[in-house]
């Protein structure tokens, strides 16, 4: 919890008002946001993305670990994972599918705070994001003679790489309402004066992929629908941003 | 008084206008709408104001059917029975506020200095108080304390005289 | 006494709940000395007992039943497994009995009840009612065995195919209101969810797996047609006193366990076996004419529980 | 002694596991296919609501829908045995757990701490925290039967059982989920089609103030469907604090009497 | 299990005996159907076939011999059914514990320490009464729940014996070690040394004599329905019921009249802890408390000396 006067309190709630935050920037405006890949080499993939003061990392492998609090991670399950059935997941999740109703890729996605201030959420899908892209699952070629009902043999390549298609792979925007105004990408600053917060994720096509609101207070439906159109008009900046620095981040690793 | 006894309300229901009425016990005034709510399940009342007062309207308050069980507040005699007894302060588990008794216990502390009015450096905790004690005590305060205590009973009047007897008296053989 | 009349005074001024919160005994004993509970009761009468069978609709057999307040929900589920090699013709029961925190203040999440385990065990040992193992001897001895101290069910019922496949009866027992007496409560939920228990039909599919199959399709291969229900023997029924004094109090309340510290619990079966005699510690020393009483009340109190169940199971045959 | 429990052995329900695929009916929209209860779309399952089901608690409440059977106690204001910091206002703590048979196979009740941390999310707008400071609410739910649409029956109930343990609320919670199969949303799913749902939307509501306290979608959804979906949860929700309503007048006229 | 093996020759050994019948079909026993004596009846009525057997009590419906009398049948080791196995008991066996014995009764042998009393934790105080905290290790394996029910039974006992209004605010430990498990373990063994324990440990008990010590018994109803005192493992294992009883040590009075009497029946009758497990007839389980209070005297007696040298005066 941070300790803030009451003045400063007022000065962060004053500020929203205006459309003038306290580092400056406009209440639908995003920090500068950074994106580097491959970071963790042993990873099939993976992310680093900074907002601001926030720093996340996040990887794509075999194996799972257990760094971040339920609460965030069901809350990036529901915004990536999609129905039940399937539909309106990030991934096309038939393209994990080696042999149909028989073997399968199951990917791990981790996520690490490294750094927090405020929006660890749309971070993380950041993030998330980035270490799909920069994901290549080995290829794998089914041993003839497989049929029948024993394990088929899988051959895993060692040299070719299946790169995902993460075009579908939705951004996470969070507005987070400080008194009667909401504003995108709050800072732990404005997060501890916030009355709600919805967290919204939307895919190139403009769909809602999720949606879980924080916070106690309640909402009228209207503001929610509200909040829903300006965050698929966030959205599209965020996506268009993001895509150029996971391009630009790959080409660096590339280079390097 | 006025009374219209037989109308239940539930939480969130409309009691009225905050322009002709004013919230009681169990009912408050929503800033967006500027209604009357009712916040507990009861009855609605509806109390005339006195003749004399500048506000003319009347209150509508919700009696609960069902209320939870009393929780001490700054103000509130409490009977309670101390479970401990250190140089500077007793602690004591609140039983009864008022004459009511508490569902689960609330534990307090007695300090020192609480103890009587006067000489209260001069007191000795362990000559004022036994583990097992009843006593009656005011809650002057509810704060934050590092072991989880919540309030602080006061003892009133003249230790001899207010000196409750212990309870394992009769339990002793 | 001079501390007497203090609290004497005391009592004068204060409200009924506030006395008895503070000198419960003494409250107690005002009512005691007038052979009548806080409650209304009689010292020797249990409270208002009730079961309805079939409470859990995605249970194989449940029962809710009520002592009082104290309320118990049992539900059997019946699972398949592979028998062990020392007893191929054998099922096997499972008994858990737990407080979720719903049932009382004092339980917290995270932290479970310090009753769960001792009732579950209780429960266990007197459901199932075997000692050791029994190993060795010869097959007269077990015949004796069998007859007599049998549990209440025969495992061999449970078995499905010999060797292969038995049931595994997890029997869960859920309290959802703690008010006293919970392993009388308990018991009397487990037996009413046996006597409810459906066995479903069963049929052996091409993996040598068991699935359940519906009766009317006519299923050729139904493994077990006739063991539908289990064969209750020798039923078990609990009742739990409080001594103080010369007092002997039934069926007590859960302030009343708080209050009197001895606790004796007797289990008598249908054949008037002693199943279960408890008494762990307290106060008050049992001495013969009471553990007599006890077991006389609980033999009164057999015979009010066995015909609060039968009429249970019959309403049930009659819808 | 203890062997037999001890070396408890594999076992599996022998309950045929529900199928993989979806049935076709429900893919294909042009045909009107039916619910598995028979109810139409937009219909919800009869609720039932009782109070004072649980006489330790300070407030209590029993919801039933359909084969959705929950028990709510509510404990408190009772002292906070946590340390916590300096503050002015109560302290709400939700716990949800599933009983083992809730499920058709034995101990598969769904993640109860996110369910927990939903509770808590739904209700704390609605609680009056500031009238009872320093000191916590402890709101408990059992599910006794799972029967689809979990959550929102807990989160309803819950807030019965808080009004009949006399904590002031703003106004009480509704909740409800619909279900998104194919290109119908059906309403108050049962476990079956919760299932088979390309999509869900649970909303949490205060039905008098018309506020939103909790909303969650999951899925791929069009704005206009999410309109229309918070839509039929808003009405089914006003529906839904009447029943709540009547429930908790009658039990107070009844205490009256 | 070698001892298994051994009772099992010991078995078929006594049943091979020359010129012996079968007393219901008056045939000696042959090869595959050998004569057994499942009761305690002597004499030319021991034997029987189990074929026999199997069918009489089917048409009787009933499952006692006729003659249940428990008549002197000799134990696996020897003892007569009222026989106890040895006592033997050694104090103070820790260094580092307020107070601590080891007992043993035959090749049974528990452990116990007590600690405190020391300031009661903040989860077990009373204002008005010490606490006593049980914790029972078995001999191998993890805590489960028949040890949760033991330390729970402990406590309770323990609770009732001990004056616990001495040292309010308090919490003492005692710690369970089960060192060899050779049956009637349970509460049976523990229980003694830690009221001796007790004994030696002055906070907790007042050297007055006000708290009588306690003794344990543990009684086995064998399956024909005779009773046996202190059954080893093996014999554990064919019992088909058990009583465990905890009495009061007997007083020894200075006072003319003798020990004390409440109803009519010596302090001593009265039963802190009962605790049974499978089925039995009731008037066995009387029949049980008398044998367990015999005992008592037994078992009193042993205390009392192997306590007199640490009691001054």
């Amino acid at each position: 919890m941070l300790g803030l006067s009451l003045g400063e309190k007022q000065f962060i709630k004053g500020g929203i008002a205006q459309d003038l935050r306290s580092d400056g920037r406009k209440r639908l405006t995003y920090r500068p946001i950074s994106v580097e890949t491959g970071i963790i080499p042993q990873a099939s993939g993976s992310a680093r993305v900074r907002m601001g003061a926030t720093e996340v990392i996040a990887s794509v492998k075999g194996r799972g670990g257990e760094e971040l609090s339920t609460e965030l991670s069901v809350a990036l399950q529901r915004c990536l994972l999609g129905g039940k059935s399937g539909a309106g997941a990030a991934i096309d999740l038939s393209s994990l599918v080696v042999i149909e109703g028989k073997i399968c890729w199951d990917l791990y996605i981790d996520g690490l705070v490294v750094s927090s201030d405020g929006n660890l959420l749309d971070a993380l899908g950041a993030a998330i994001k980035a270490a799909l892209s920069n994901t290549g699952i080995p290829r794998a070629n089914v041993a003839s003679g497989a049929s029948g009902d024993g394990q088929p043999e899988v051959d895993i390549s060692d040299e070719e790489f299946l790169q995902f298609d993460t075009s579908g792979v939705p951004v996470i925007v969070t507005l987070t309402k400080v008194g009667k105004h909401y504003i995108v990408d709050a800072t732990a600053e404005e997060e501890s004066q916030m009355s709600s917060a919805v967290s919204i994720s939307v895919n190139r096509q403009g769909h809602i992929c999720g949606l879980t609101k924080r916070g106690g207070a309640g909402l009228d439906p209207s503001i929610i629908l509200d909040m829903i159109s300006v965050a698929k008009h966030v959205s599209e900046q965020l996506i268009n941003k993001l895509d150029s620095e996971i391009a630009a981040a790959e080409a660096d690793e590339e280079e390097s | 008084m006025e009374e219209d006894g037989d109308v239940v309300v539930t939480p969130g229901e409309v009691l009225g206008k905050s322009s002709d009425l004013k919230a009681g016990a169990g009912a408050y005034v929503s800033p967006q709408d500027h209604a009357v709510y009712a916040s507990l399940t009861g009855f609605r009342r509806i109390l005339s104001p006195p003749p004399d007062a500048p506000d003319q309207r009347p209150t509508v308050e919700v009696t609960g059917h069902k209320a939870h069980g009393p929780v001490p507040e700054p103000g509130s005699i409490v009977t309670a029975r101390v479970t401990r007894v250190m140089a500077r302060m007793a602690s004591a588990d609140i039983m009864c506020v008022g004459t009511k008794s508490v569902r689960e216990k609330f534990s307090g502390i007695i300090r020192q200095q609480d103890v009587r009015a006067t000489e209260i450096d001069k007191v000795d905790m362990h000559l004022s108080f036994h583990a097992g004690d009843i006593v009656r005590a005011l809650v002057v305060q509810q704060w934050f304390q590092l072991v989880g205590q919540r309030c602080n009973a006061h003892r009133q009047g003249k230790l001899s005289k207010e000196r409750l007897p212990r309870l394992e008296d009769d339990e002793m053989k | 006494m001079g501390h007497s009349n203090a609290s004497g005074d005391l009592s004068s001024e204060m409200e009924v709940d506030a006395f008895r919160r503070l000198f419960p005994l003494r409250f107690y004993e005002h009512h005691l000395a007038e052979s009548i509970r806080p409650d209304g009761r009689a010292l020797g009468k249990a409270r208002d007992t009730t079961i309805e069978l079939g409470a859990v609709a995605s249970a194989d057999g449940s029962a809710l039943a009520k002592i009082g307040l104290t309320t118990m929900l049992a539900a059997i589920k019946m699972e398949v497994m592979t028998p062990s090699k020392e007893s191929p013709d054998e099922g096997c029961i499972a008994i858990d009995f737990h407080m979720p925190p719903i049932c009382s203040p004092l339980v917290r999440p995270g932290r479970p009840a310090e009753a769960e385990p001792v009732v579950s065990k209780q429960l266990a040992d007197t459901i199932l009612r075997h000692v050791k193992h029994f190993y060795g001897h010869s097959l007269l001895l077990d015949y004796f065995f069998k007859v007599l101290y049998s549990g209440m069910i025969d495992l061999k019922d449970l078995s499905l195919v010999s060797g292969k496949a038995a049931w595994m009866v997890y029997l869960d027992i859920y309290c959802l209101d703690a008010d006293g007496s919970l392993f009388d409560a308990a018991l009397l939920s487990a037996i009413a969810a046996f006597s409810h228990l459906q066995i479903p039909v069963v049929s052996m599919n091409d993996d040598g797996k068991l699935i359940v199959v519906s009766e009317e399709n006519g299923e050729k291969d139904i493994v077990n047609k006739e063991k539908r229900k289990l064969s209750l023997n020798r039923i078990p029924f609990s009742l739990t006193c409080v001594l103080h004094k010369n007092y002997i109090l039934a069926d007590p309340t859960a302030e009343e366990e708080t209050i009197f510290e001895t606790l004796v619990t007797v289990v008598l079966d249908t054949f008037d076996q002693l199943v279960y005699l408890y008494k762990p510690g307290g106060l008050v020393l049992a001495f013969t004419s009471s553990v007599q009483d006890c077991i006389a009340l609980t033999r009164q109190r057999l015979k009010e529980l066995q015909k609060i169940l039968d009429e249970s199971v019959s309403g049930m045959e009659v819808d | 002694m203890a062997a037999k429990a001890a070396s408890t052995p594999t076992t599996y329900s022998p309950s045929p596991t529900t199928q993989k695929t979806k049935p076709s009916f429900f893919k294909n929209d042009n045909v009107d296919w039916v619910r598995p209860d028979g109810r139409g779309f937009h219909q919800c399952r009869p609720a039932f609501f009782r109070t004072g089901a649980v006489n330790a608690a300070a407030g209590s409440a029993y919801a039933e829908f359909g084969n959705t059977k929950v028990i709510v106690s509510v404990f408190g204001p009772r002292e906070s045995k946590k340390a916590m910091m300096y503050s002015d206002i109560g302290r709400l703590n939700c716990n949800v757990t599933f009983t083992t048979f809730a499920t058709p196979v034995r101990g598969q009740g769904s993640d109860d701490k996110d369910f927990s941390s939903m509770l808590h999310k739904a209700l704390e707008g609605a609680i009056m925290l500031e009238t009872f400071p320093k000191t916590t609410v402890d709101v408990f739910a059992l599910v006794l039967e799972s029967g689809g649409s979990d959550l929102p029956v807990v989160i309803s109930c819950a807030s019965v059982a808080l009004a009949d343990a006399g904590i002031m609320m703003y106004d009480l919670v509704t909740s409800v989920s619909v279900s998104c199969l194919g290109k119908n949303l059906v309403i108050d799913p049962v476990l079956e089609e919760e299932s088979y749902q390309d999509g869900s939307l649970m909303l949490s509501c205060m039905p008098s103030k018309y506020e939103v306290t909790q909303l969650t979608i999951t899925g791929e959804w069009s704005t206009a469907k999410i309109n229309e979906g918070m839509q039929l949860c808003l009405d089914a929700c006003s529906k839904l604090a009447k029943i709540m309503r009547s429930c908790l007048k009658e039990a107070a006229s009844a205490s009256e009497d | 299990m070698e001892d298994s093996a051994a009772a099992d020759t010991a078995d078929v050994g006594g049943s091979v005996v020359e010129e012996n019948e079968c007393r219901i079909c008056r045939n000696p026993g042959e090869e595959g159907n050998p004569l057994r004596y499942p009761c305690a009846c002597r004499g030319t009525i021991k034997y029987v076939h189990q074929d026999c057997l199997l069918q009489w009590l089917n048409h009787r419906k009933i499952s006692h011999c006729e003659r249940k009398i428990a008549m002197e049948i000799d134990r696996i080791d020897g003892r007569t059914p009222n026989q106890l196995r040895p006592l033997a008991c050694s104090r103070n066996v820790l260094n580092r514990a307020h107070g601590s014995a080891s007992w043993s009764q035959g090749d049974t042998k528990v452990l116990a320490a007590v600690y405190g009393p020391k300031a009661g934790t903040k989860k077990h105080e009373n204002p008005e009464k010490a606490c006593i905290e049980v914790i029972w290790k078995p001999k191998t394996g993890q805590t489960g729940k028949s040890e949760r029910e033991y330390e729970m039974i402990l406590k309770r006992t323990l609770q009732s014996i001990c004056i616990l209004t001495v040292n309010p605010n308090t919490t003492t430990s005692v710690i369970i070690q089960v060192v060899n498990d050779d049956g009637a373990v349970s509460f049976k063994d523990a229980g003694i040394p830690l009221k001796h324990l007790a004994g030696s440990n002055t906070y907790v008990v007042n050297d007055d004599g006000a708290v009588s010590f306690k003794v344990a018994i543990c009684c086995g109803l064998a399956e024909s329905g005779y009773v046996i005192l202190d059954p080893a493992k093996l014999e554990e294992q064919k019992m088909k019921a058990f009583a465990y009883l905890v009495f009061p040590n007997s007083v020894l009075s200075a006072l003319p009249e003798g020990s004390p009497k409440v109803e009519g029946e010596p302090m001593e009758n009265g039963i802190i802890t009962s605790v049974t497990q499978g089925a039995m007839a009731v008037d066995d389980y009387f029949h049980c408390l008398e044998r367990g209070r015999a005992a008592n005297e037994k078992m009193s007696a042993f205390l009392r000396r192997s306590l007199q040298p640490q009691l001054p005066g």
